[in-house]
């Protein structure tokens, strides 16, 4: 058993709980918190690449209190590293340690609750990441939420937090509900809490109702917390109030967390009993690219630069759901990759918000037209970013897609490529359009909306208008997570080695054998086919396409009332405002009417479609 | 007896989740998140239950009698404590939004009506 | 609080009473539900909800799980209705 | 949506939802047939391997002794988040006199109920203390244990006892006492490693007779920290709202 695995879970925790009992002396001593804080996230970002190098031979099992599983029977809680577990959590440990940075200059207030919270958020997080135990996963899937709610409501002064802290709690509870029931359900069945154990039971049966339904309700929950459409709707919400740093572990990691957690379960458990049927793909990919393309599209109405971002998450989450639904190696892999391009990225763009923020005290897109020209450096760094969100290559962002791609159209599926380029187009023509407009004063501000302003301008005045100057604290993190984005991409031998990662994910007998006997599977590398590690022309034209796609629909945006073609006053998508106002409706009892019915449609598609 | 405990089960949880939809009062719809999880409860137990056995406590009777699942107890106490903590922090939030917004009105609570 | 012991040790009651008082308060459990998510009134729901919460408690006593009913007695019907009260005494207060 | 518009969604999607549960439900073994093989495996060896006859606090403490860390750190982070949402704001502030507390004393409490609420604070302490001691004999535990020695608080406020209330919980104790509690429980764990065995592994000596209050090691311990933790977190959360109900006021108001 590797002694680190426990590390990346217990030492945030040991570290929250010291800096709460030393609250009393270490209030008044921002620094100190700080340091400690960062140092932890680090140490654990440190720990998780080296589990990911180590387990890049092999999956690593670890039995807590000794328990070892006797005649393929868990009697305890295992973690069970691989490396695209341990990747994931390894990008949740730097996003933290970057939130962290950013936040040494960005909250005037004292006290210890801002950090402990970030603690317990990350360890919530790598635990939900490793673990091998469905029930530990909820655990920790509920850590990682409690953490989460309250810190989006961190500035309870306000309005918003509280209301959007609010929805975000009653919809996310209700999805976690689901999975627990799921999670009673197969325990019924196989008397069993651990994945492989489970996943070994439920094996070589036919899929019955049972398997259906506690397949559907535990996947629920994470469907919500992934804001995968019809159960995104407290997303946009959660990112307008939420503190910067915070919306960069959101978007950046925690919808991920999400996905990732439907994989480890259909990977782990139900795959094999599910039979990786067409239907499976069918019904997650429809799901996939719905989100996709709503996602993209309320991107790119939005004024508000944090929902803008948080919308192009929920697009985003849609494509990487695509990817895993194709339930191939590459599919997968490409997924792991995009995500992990993603997450730099968005996280990069967000800390350049909440910069504007800070310096310029808004973020609403037509209020700050040409006001942020004065940001040079930011603009830079917010420029590349969004270059990278609209998949331009060399990022990993292109990369992950490419993949997607090529896996879809081996698999006769060639049009998704068009879907993909149709939503980067959206959201990289979005972001860039913000990008022009606010940096550079590019073209004419976005018409003012009342209530769009309104949204807006309850982030101002939070911070004083005298701070000349970005703190290197907050552009370098910035900076340095958009430039990791291109480097993941480029780094040597990463298509073999992620997709030897994603076919030991997907080897569901090997993991079982794995974890419930401790044996070693090794898997020969003929296994993944070498063609698509390369970059080809497709690949590349699609690339340079959406970018260039985004380029110009971002100048479209700017310059649309000055081109003669159309009529004075047309406002693209003004008729579009009324329908979205009754979705995007901003009451819970709405958003957990929607979790109800999408629960119910893919229950009732899955109950009569697979065989 | 058969199947009504899962029955109540799936009344619970749906009862609950119509409370939650209907709900105009923010104390109201946190009470009716409770309901929906003391579904889970049940379903656990009811789960782990095994006709006729004891209780899984082995100070008075001998190590091989019968007993039901304490496993799923075990869950079920945990389950209890995160229910616990988060309607507290609801109920927290809950105090919040009535001091900002003078209502608890799911409806009027809409922060973009600013 | 002298059942404390009685709690620990095991039940005698045969088998069909068994299934007659689960059956019983399965249904009160199901009643119990519906009575708290109809009550619109918070301060009658939480009395109500305490209610429920005893009737959970016994439902798992019958389940024998002695531990969560404890546990649903201590959260259920003590603590939860006092922090609601609470919540419920902070709002009163500010709509006078 | 409309009120009846969404009704009406929401019943077609609850009774679907509703039948496909069952549909999942009916393929169940039926009530009274659990399977196994995990709850029988513990039933078989708990009592051998760890001392403690009280099964169901072998599973929590032990077995999935790390839920419970991570349950406990649920807590932990609710109470930082309550702690956060409603800490005192600008333009609030506590009343400390007894003069000014004295009018806002919300239950209107009776001196029979005062004088009984008064009477069963002893009982009820030492109740929840036996609980959380107790954890690996009889049904009992650090969880219980704890909510009960919140309750001995919240009857010190019931007998009307506000100010005696604040003064027995101030917020510092109790944010340390909880966060020794969770840490502790983790640091528990730690001292495993330390002495070369998995992490939470139970290291001290089982002790002699099943059942006995000193017996099956490290259960005890972690149960009375997170009997500790429960106590000093419920207390945090009920001081906060206590405040909220009692004793803030708001300036200009």
């Amino acid at each position: 058993m590797d002694p680190l695995l426990p590390v990346p879970t217990v030492l945030p925790l040991l570290t929250a709980a010291v800096l709460a009992a030393l609250g009393p002396v270490l209030r008044s001593r921002r620094r100190v918190l700080d340091a400690a804080a960062i140092a932890v996230a680090a140490v654990v970002t440190a720990v998780l690449v080296v589990i990911m190098v180590r387990t890049a031979g092999g999956d690593q099992v670890y039995w807590f209190a000794g328990f070892r599983p006797a005649h393929g029977a868990a009697i305890g809680i295992d973690f069970a590293a691989g490396p695209l577990p341990a990747g994931l959590a390894a990008l949740a440990a730097l996003l933290v340690t970057a939130a962290m940075i950013f936040s040494w200059r960005y909250f005037d207030e004292t006290g210890t609750y801002y950090h402990v919270l970030m603690l317990t958020f990350l360890a919530g997080m790598t635990g939900f990441c490793l673990t091998g135990d469905i029930f530990d996963l909820f655990i920790w899937f509920e850590l990682m939420s409690v953490s989460a709610y309250a810190l989006t409501a961190y500035r309870p002064e306000e309005r918003g937090p509280v209301q959007g802290a609010l929805n975000f709690a009653i919809s996310n509870s209700v999805g976690a509900y689901l999975s627990l029931s799921g999670i009673a359900i197969v325990y019924g069945r196989t008397g069993a809490l651990n994945m492989a154990q489970i996943g070994q039971a439920l094996a070589g049966h036919r899929p019955d109702g049972l398997v259906v339904v506690a397949f559907v309700l535990i996947i629920a929950g994470l469907l919500v917390k992934s804001a995968v459409v019809p159960f995104h709707f407290w997303l946009a919400d959660a990112h307008t109030v939420a503190p910067t740093p915070a919306c960069v572990l959101f978007s950046g990691v925690m919808v991920e967390l999400g996905l990732y957690g439907i994989a480890r379960v259909y990977w782990s458990m139900f795959g094999q009993s599910l039979g990786h049927q067409a239907t499976v793909t069918r019904t997650f990919l429809t799901l996939g690219l719905l989100t996709a393309v709503v996602g993209a599209m309320f991107c790119f109405r939005e004024r508000h630069l944090k929902r803008l971002l948080a919308f192009s998450t929920v697009s985003h989450a849609g494509l990487f759901l695509t990817g895993i639904a194709l339930l191939t190696p590459l599919g997968l892999a490409g997924a792991a990759v995009y995500v992990a391009g993603h997450g730099l990225i968005k996280a990069a763009l967000f800390l350049c918000v909440g910069i504007v923020l800070h310096r310029l005290g808004s973020v609403n897109e037509t209020w700050l037209h040409g006001r942020g020209r004065l940001l040079r450096v930011t603009g830079a760094v917010f420029t590349l970013a969004a270059l990278g969100l609209a998949d331009m290559p060399p990022f990993a962002t292109f990369r992950g897609k490419g993949w997607i791609e090529a896996s879809a159209a081996a698999h006769g599926m060639p049009w998704i490529t068009a879907v993909f380029v149709i939503c980067s187009v959206l959201v990289g023509g979005a972001v860039l359009r913000v990008a022009g407009g606010v940096f550079y004063g590019l073209g004419d501000p976005p018409s003012e909306e009342p209530q769009m302003a309104a949204e807006a301008s309850e982030e101002t005045g939070k911070t004083d208008h005298a701070r000349r100057r970005t703190p290197a604290t907050m552009i370098v993190p910035a900076a340095v997570l958009a430039v990791a984005g291109i480097a993941i991409g480029s780094l040597p031998h990463i298509g073999p080695a992620v997709q030897a990662a994603a076919v030991r994910f997907q080897d569901q007998p090997a993991y079982n054998a794995t974890v419930l006997s401790g044996a070693h599977v090794a898997h020969p590398a003929a296994l993944f086919a070498p063609e698509p590690a390369a970059i080809t022309v497709t690949d590349l034209a699609s690339g340079l396409g959406s970018a260039a796609g985004a380029l110009i629909l971002a100048f479209l945006a700017l310059y649309w009332r000055r081109l003669p073609l159309l009529r004075r006053g047309f406002e693209p998508g003004a008729g579009l405002e009324q329908p979205i106002r009754r979705f995007q409706s901003g009451v819970v009892n709405d958003y957990v009417t929607w979790i109800v019915i999408g629960a119910a449609c893919l229950g009732g598609t899955l109950a009569l479609s697979i065989r | 007896m058969g199947f009504l405990p899962f029955l109540v089960v799936a009344w619970v949880l749906v009862v609950g989740l119509y409370g939650i939809v209907t709900s105009r009062h923010l104390v109201h719809q946190i009470v009716c998140l409770i309901v929906v999880q003391s579904s889970t409860y049940v379903l656990l137990l009811a789960v782990g239950y095994r006709t006729g056995a004891v209780a899984p406590y082995f100070s008075d009777v001998p190590v091989h009698t019968p007993a039901v699942d304490p496993v799923v107890q075990a869950l079920s106490l945990t389950d209890v404590v995160v229910e616990a903590a988060v309607t507290a922090l609801l109920l927290a939030f809950a105090v919040q939004a009535h001091k900002r917004f003078g209502t608890l009105d799911p409806h009027e609570l809409v922060q973009i009506k600013g | 609080m002298s059942g404390l012991v009685a709690v620990s040790t095991p039940y005698t009651v045969p088998a069909g009473l068994m299934d007659v008082l689960q059956a019983v308060l399965l249904v009160l459990v199901a009643a119990g539900a519906t009575a708290v998510v109809l009550t619109r009134s918070p301060l009658r729901q939480v009395i109500v909800l305490s209610a429920y919460g005893l009737v959970l408690a016994l439902l798992f006593l019958a389940f024998q799980a002695p531990d969560v009913t404890l546990s649903e007695l201590a959260v259920g019907s003590v603590l939860l209705p006092a922090l609601l009260l609470l919540t419920l005494g902070r709002i009163r207060r500010r709509e006078k | 949506m409309t009120g009846r518009l969404r009704l009406w969604i929401f019943v077609a999607g609850a009774a679907g939802l509703a039948a496909f549960v069952l549909w999942g439900l009916a393929g169940l073994p039926g009530f009274g047939r659990y399977p196994g093989p995990y709850g029988d495996i513990i039933n078989r060896v708990a009592v051998a391997q760890t001392n403690a006859t009280g099964v169901v606090s072998a599973v929590n403490f032990e077995y999935r002794g790390f839920d419970t860390l991570g349950e406990e750190f649920i807590l932990f982070a609710a109470a930082a988040g309550i702690a956060t949402v409603l800490r005192r704001l600008r333009g609030e502030h506590v009343i400390t006199t007894r003069r000014e507390a004295l009018d806002r004393v919300a239950p209107p409490a009776s001196d029979t109920v005062r004088a009984a609420a008064l009477a069963a604070t002893g009982p009820v302490i030492v109740l929840g203390w036996f609980l959380a001691t107790h954890a690996q004999t009889s049904p009992s535990g650090g969880f219980q244990g704890g909510v009960l020695l919140t309750t001995a608080f919240v009857l010190i406020f019931l007998a009307g006892q506000v100010l005696l209330f604040r003064r027995a919980s101030p917020a510092d104790l109790t944010d340390v006492a909880g966060a020794i509690g969770a840490g502790g429980f983790a640091a528990v764990g730690v001292a495993a490693v330390i002495m070369g065995l998995p992490y939470l592994s139970n290291f001290l000596p089982l002790g002699g007779m099943p059942g006995a209050v000193t017996s099956s090691g490290t259960i005890a311990l972690v149960s009375f920290l997170v009997g500790l933790e429960v106590a000093a977190t419920f207390l945090l959360i009920v001081t906060e709202l206590t405040d909220q109900a009692l004793l803030v006021r708001e300036g200009g108001r």
